[in-house]
């Protein structure tokens, strides 16, 4: 037993850190908020020329092949910095999409496109006000075309080509479409760097993903992996939150004292580094059953996205009350993490579901 | 008891109706029905050209600032009544949110603490709309310790001359006047060397920039004063009673009665109402019944504490520091309610523009907004503070500012 | 509109209050808790001798006709003192149940023995380890006899007649049976003062309760009127507990300052006092409900509930914490107000069940 | 990173379980499996006779305190593989809780604090069982204020004289020894007037009393000391530093390491498999199953961070006191768990009697047990500073008895 990353798998995370430590600072972000540009190009190609895109792809297929458990502390780096590029959609998702379900030629294709940073992926899943479930997909794919239209895709107007949830007759299968020529509307969403947008696909020219025999499965199989990922980035986050009230609780002095001294705000901090250390661990965990398609992967993953979602919630937002009134104003950077962890709590369906999926995964026998 | 009208108050209410029936603008019904958290909708109208034509409408007739004395502008309506007009004024009500500060905080120090002459020159005007006031407390080093507070003032001659900063000012670039407390020794304790005035916005010195806040609005500001000057007359209260004049405005900002704080309640009920999860209807669902249960208990419960602390008012007893938990139960509530209702909706939940989901992003807009409400006007800590030694009578916390002179105060700097 | 009790109202409470202080302290509570004596006799019949069980009951049957508001402030003093009477089974059930649904000549029979304090009432529901639903109820009632088993009724071992929930052929009714030989076994519950007992009927005499169409409608409605009168022994028992904790922290020392001067405790009796007062003008709205058969009767009986359970839960749960480690000593009284909320919250069915009442009586448009 | 054994670990845990199989007392695999929180349940055995029996059989085969040198009892086994034995005891470890105070805090003191002769005599009869022994801190005036302590050790000749009180000492009534803190100077501030001792238990002038506690159990007891005598050599540590001696008794309160801590997930899992509620089976009930997640993930994330504790310790680093959470969240969990377990069942789960509701029964017994928890061993509060202040790094509360002389400390008496 061993329950720590490797020093190889920290190093990588060093090195990513150092990178995004001194190219990616919150400037990149508030660009982004600020509609400039909808991504931060200069990022994305400097990660691309460490290879980190690639970090989980198979060497076969032009990546780097360091493992899932690397890919994770990558991913805990990204949700820290809050690197406002199309990482998520791209790697966790639709790269993982392909890699599971993708047929060996459109693995050749597409991979070594997304390990470069050549191209940006994502996924295109739900269409109405709900969350998505399998009866209200109505887009449809038939013929080698899908017609349709999503309402809001995760990186939707940086992505070259996405995965789509589409209806094949009776069932649903996932098919790829390049969006160049597809309609993209941008949609106002609460953390605009996300580059959220509305896709209409008329006859789009698409592929079915070759090894996918169920759609919903496949997506929900594929949730599952980014669902680890993602919750790597919340915890990134929620540790940076955290520092922020802690490192601002000791500076700030009222009725003449550091306002870190008060019982009410240190066990408020308290009360976030429990939930941040509980995470964390169930992350760690996760990341292990992930590196080695365990039995109980889809518990550990639902474990794992249920208590990373719950740690950045709190962490962000509690972050905000401990700096008051200048906690609530946009130059402070607050609300940036606020944004973010309520984006990534519905980015692959809100907290019910999955403890939801938790709980239905579970044996019945008890398992704690 | 009896939550019923009498037949007064019934007879009040239908006159009330028909006046409002006769005079609301009701073309701004509709958007100031779907206004998000800590903003007024007007649609393509302009808000505070609406709110002061509404506000002069009711002076004119008799409607504004009811409680206050009729030579004031008011017509000295007793606090039932006030609540009769409230919830008959229902949504047009929060036109109104422009004069909150002024007729509110302000004009109560202003009747305690000014002259006669000086009531009579300036009451009748915020009354109606026609002047609009703001308050001068915050300060950027302040925070939760009000009282610490930097701001100077030095008597010249006959005048005060002003140096220092304010924020969080509401209003301040629309408003004609303010309150201002300021610092006038810092050789005392904090408490001790405060001094209060009203002075003009646009007096010289005065420099006001717009404050932007997370969620992306800006009704607050910072205020910055440069040598402004101040004639003596306009010093609310004596030369270092400033704290004690405040307190005056403070306790008055309690005293918003009426089960009017936004909870989030009724948005969160619309929408379960109409969504569906996994499990078929929202409302059917045994997970969100739970969490709606609990917090239709809790907005009820401030509905009903409103109208007990009515009932104390209308006896001629002043509604105690209990009246904090408003809003303390409140701004938690629709932070929690707001996230819960997002949850349900997944992704498409996180839409922020009413043209594509108006239900959500009326959500989403709230829950951009709840985290400044468990900070402004008193954070939640300090809140509990009131509640637990002003309510309960527990001790007061260890003070490393006591009996130091202000100047003497460790500022971590 | 006028949101507070009368003077005369006031006045009645006083006087019962003043009588539990002087002759019901914890003394007796612990009398009973210790297996003493099965309820306290001496305090039972002094509360007959100031009608206190005829309060709300017609003078017409002996009670002293002072209506439901005076019996809610006289619940709110049985529950602040604790009284170990039968009094909420007594006179909040089986008195209710009669008044309401029992025909002239019950009402005359029983009515002024409750109101004197002659006899002792319950109510019989329960009979499995499950919640009491209409599908789980197998007690017969035929030919004005009863048969069957009651697992868990409150007072049970104290009461001279009891309501029983039965099955008449298809539908539910609620009958009268009085107890004399009936066999009951102490039950052991988390308040030993409510005096729990298992009732085995064996063609037991009953009689039909006489306006009783439906039986489970008519329990849900007595349940109805009896949580708000427990509800209002809940505020009284919180207001006692957040009492206790705000005197003991003023007076016990720890590191040279009293524990009350240190923010974890006051914010923990603040939020205490916060859910005492939502739940205290619930419960005012409440009676005022119950008193004028308002048509939100329902709506405003449950949500009382529902506040004053949790209210009561949190006063006497955080008490204890308040306390430390005496608190939770035998000694300490701090576990006599835990263990009657506990029996409280669970007496006319579990908060779950509340709060699904609560939303069942919201009108379908918004009612905050 | 590995969850799952090496092939040495393998190796070891098929050793630790042949052994368990050949030797445990299957008989008591019951009544252990069903206790109470707080409490063991042996069926018709004597509990402190069966925990002795147990102990005794595996220190004679060298499974006792495996990670002890072997020349104290032990068998100087890796971290791991003390994880792996306590997998494999499974609920038979539950009878060494008897133990758990000796072994676990006194022991390492004596380790570090006692002769060598001392050590060899007391603590091979400490792991086997033989000897029982207790721990004398806390006191009635004390509370979370560990270091207010007022127990008096006055010297006279070669010998200490004790004077003073104890409370919550569990086991003192079977135990043998104990380890006992005192002040041995009220003229110099708190921490630095203490001295720390061993003493036996059966000394003339020592008196236990048992405490019933508010769930009618009594494992806690008040020991009095009336002029009892110990002699300088069992001195454990300087004169004065006390303190310093107990922190290592209180650093090895936090090492119980192995996700062995008490959550309740497992009893309300049991509980709503099982259960129908009005909407059918528990389990499928949303708002039963977003709870239950919520346990589950925290009462995986104990278990995870405990791993990662042990991964910490078999590198050789000291486990710091990020791991006070285990309690802190495990008290509030259980607390929560059985609250809302209970309330499923309507009034049927108030019973306490196991004949009759073995399930609800158990859990009413957490409910009764659970407010103890959040006090015992460090308040919820406690907990919370140690956190914010020594993992977080923020600055101190103010402190009323900072450098005052243990005498002049306000008592409020």
């Amino acid at each position: 037993m061993n329950f720590d990353f490797s020093d190889d798998e920290k190093m990588v995370q060093d090195q990513i850190h150092r990178y995004l430590n001194d190219n990616c600072d919150f400037s990149r972000f508030r660009s982004v908020l600020e509609g400039n540009e909808p991504y931060s190009e200069q990022v994305w190609q400097g990660l691309a020329e460490m290879g980190v895109q690639g970090t989980a792809i198979s060497s076969e297929y032009g990546g780097v092949e360091a493992g899932y458990l690397t890919l994770c502390l990558a991913a805990k780096e990204m949700g820290a910095h809050l690197a406002p590029v199309p990482f998520s959609t791209s790697v966790y998702l639709f790269a993982e999409a392909l890699a599971r379900y993708g047929s060996q030629a459109q693995k050749e294709k597409w991979l070594p496109l997304i390990a470069s940073g050549q191209v940006k992926g994502t996924i295109a899943v739900s269409e109405t006000l709900e969350e998505a479930r399998a009866d209200n997909i109505a887009t449809s794919f038939k013929d080698d075309q899908v017609s349709g239209s999503k309402l809001v895709v995760p990186q939707g107007m940086v992505a070259d080509v996405a995965i789509v949830l589409a209806r094949k007759s009776d069932a649903l299968t996932l098919a790829i479409v390049e969006l160049e020529g597809v309609s993209r509307t941008p949609v106002e969403m609460v953390d605009p760097t996300m580059a959220t947008s509305t896709l209409v696909f008329d006859n789009s020219a698409a592929e079915e993903l070759g090894e996918c025999s169920d759609g919903w499965d496949a997506l929900a199989d594929v949730h599952n992996r980014a669902a680890v990922l993602i919750a790597f980035e919340q915890i990134g986050g929620a540790e940076k939150a955290l520092e922020m009230a802690v490192d601002y609780a000791k500076e700030r002095f009222a009725f003449g004292r550091p306002i870190g001294s008060f019982q009410a705000l240190k066990h408020m901090m308290a009360d976030m580094y429990v939930a941040l250390k509980l995470a964390e661990s169930n992350c760690y965990y996760a990341a292990w059953a992930l590196q080695n398609d365990s039995v109980d992967f889809a518990l550990a993953a639902a474990t794992a996205r249920v208590s990373a979602t719950q740690a950045f919630q709190l962490c962000s937002r509690d972050n905000i009350q401990v700096h008051g009134g200048m906690g609530f104003t946009w130059e402070f950077d607050c609300h940036l993490y606020y944004r973010r962890s309520n984006y990534l709590t519905l980015m692959l369906g809100g907290l019910a579901t999955w403890e939801d999926k938790l709980i239905g995964a579970l044996p019945a026998a008890d398992a704690a | 008891m009896d939550f019923s009208d009498t037949k007064e108050e019934a007879v009040f209410r239908e006159e009330v109706q028909a006046w409002i029936k006769g005079n609301a603008p009701e073309y701004l019904y509709e958007p100031l029905s779907t206004s998000g958290f800590g903003s007024t909708r007007t649609g393509d109208y302009d808000p505070l050209a609406e709110a002061k034509k509404w506000q002069k409408k009711k002076a004119d007739a008799g409607w504004a600032c009811i409680q206050w004395p009729s030579e004031y502008g008011g017509r000295g309506a007793t606090p039932i009544q006030s609540v009769i007009w409230n919830q008959e004024e229902g949504v047009y009500g929060s036109l109104s949110r422009t004069f909150i500060i002024g007729q509110g905080m302000c004009a109560p120090t202003m009747m305690a603490y000014a002259s006669e002459e000086q009531k009579q020159r300036y009451l009748p005007k915020l009354a109606s709309g026609e002047e609009v006031w703001c308050q001068l407390f915050s300060e950027p080093h302040g925070g939760s310790d009000l009282a610490g507070l930097r701001t100077r003032a030095e008597k010249d001659g006959d005048d005060w001359v002003i140096n220092g900063q304010k924020i969080w000012t509401s209003g301040a670039h629309y408003s004609d006047f303010g309150i201002l407390i300021t610092r006038t020794d810092p050789d005392v304790p904090k408490h001790k060397g405060l001094t209060m005035f009203f002075l003009d916005m646009r007096s010289e010195g005065v420099d006001i920039v717009p404050i932007k806040q997370a969620n992306g609005d800006s009704g607050f500001n910072e205020v910055y004063f440069d040598n402004v000057r101040i004639p003596d007359v306009q010093r609310l209260g004596e030369v270092g009673e400033g704290w004690k004049v405040s307190l005056t405005t403070l306790m008055n900002e309690r005293l918003a009665i009426g089960g009017s704080i936004a909870t989030g309640f009724p948005e969160i009920k619309a929408l379960v109402d109409e969504l569906r999860v996994a499990s078929g209807s929202a409302i059917e669902d045994s997970a969100v019944r739970s969490k709606l249960a609990d917090w239709y208990a809790k907005s009820a419960g401030l509905q009903n504490t409103a109208s007990r602390a009515i009932s104390a008012l209308s006896k001629g007893e002043t509604p105690g520091p209990e009246n904090s938990i408003g809003k303390l139960v409140a701004g938690g509530m629709m932070q929690d309610i707001a996230k819960f209702a997002l949850d349900l909706q997944g992704l498409p939940g996180a839409i922020m523009d009413p043209e594509i989901a108006s239900g959500s992003a009326r959500l989403q807009a709230m829950l951009m907004r709840s985290p400044a409400v468990r900070i402004e006007g008193g954070t939640d800590q300090i809140l509990r503070n009131i509640i637990s030694e002003r309510v309960l009578g527990l001790p007061e916390d260890m003070r490393a500012d006591k009996g130091l002179p202000f100047n003497k105060i460790p500022t971590g700097n």
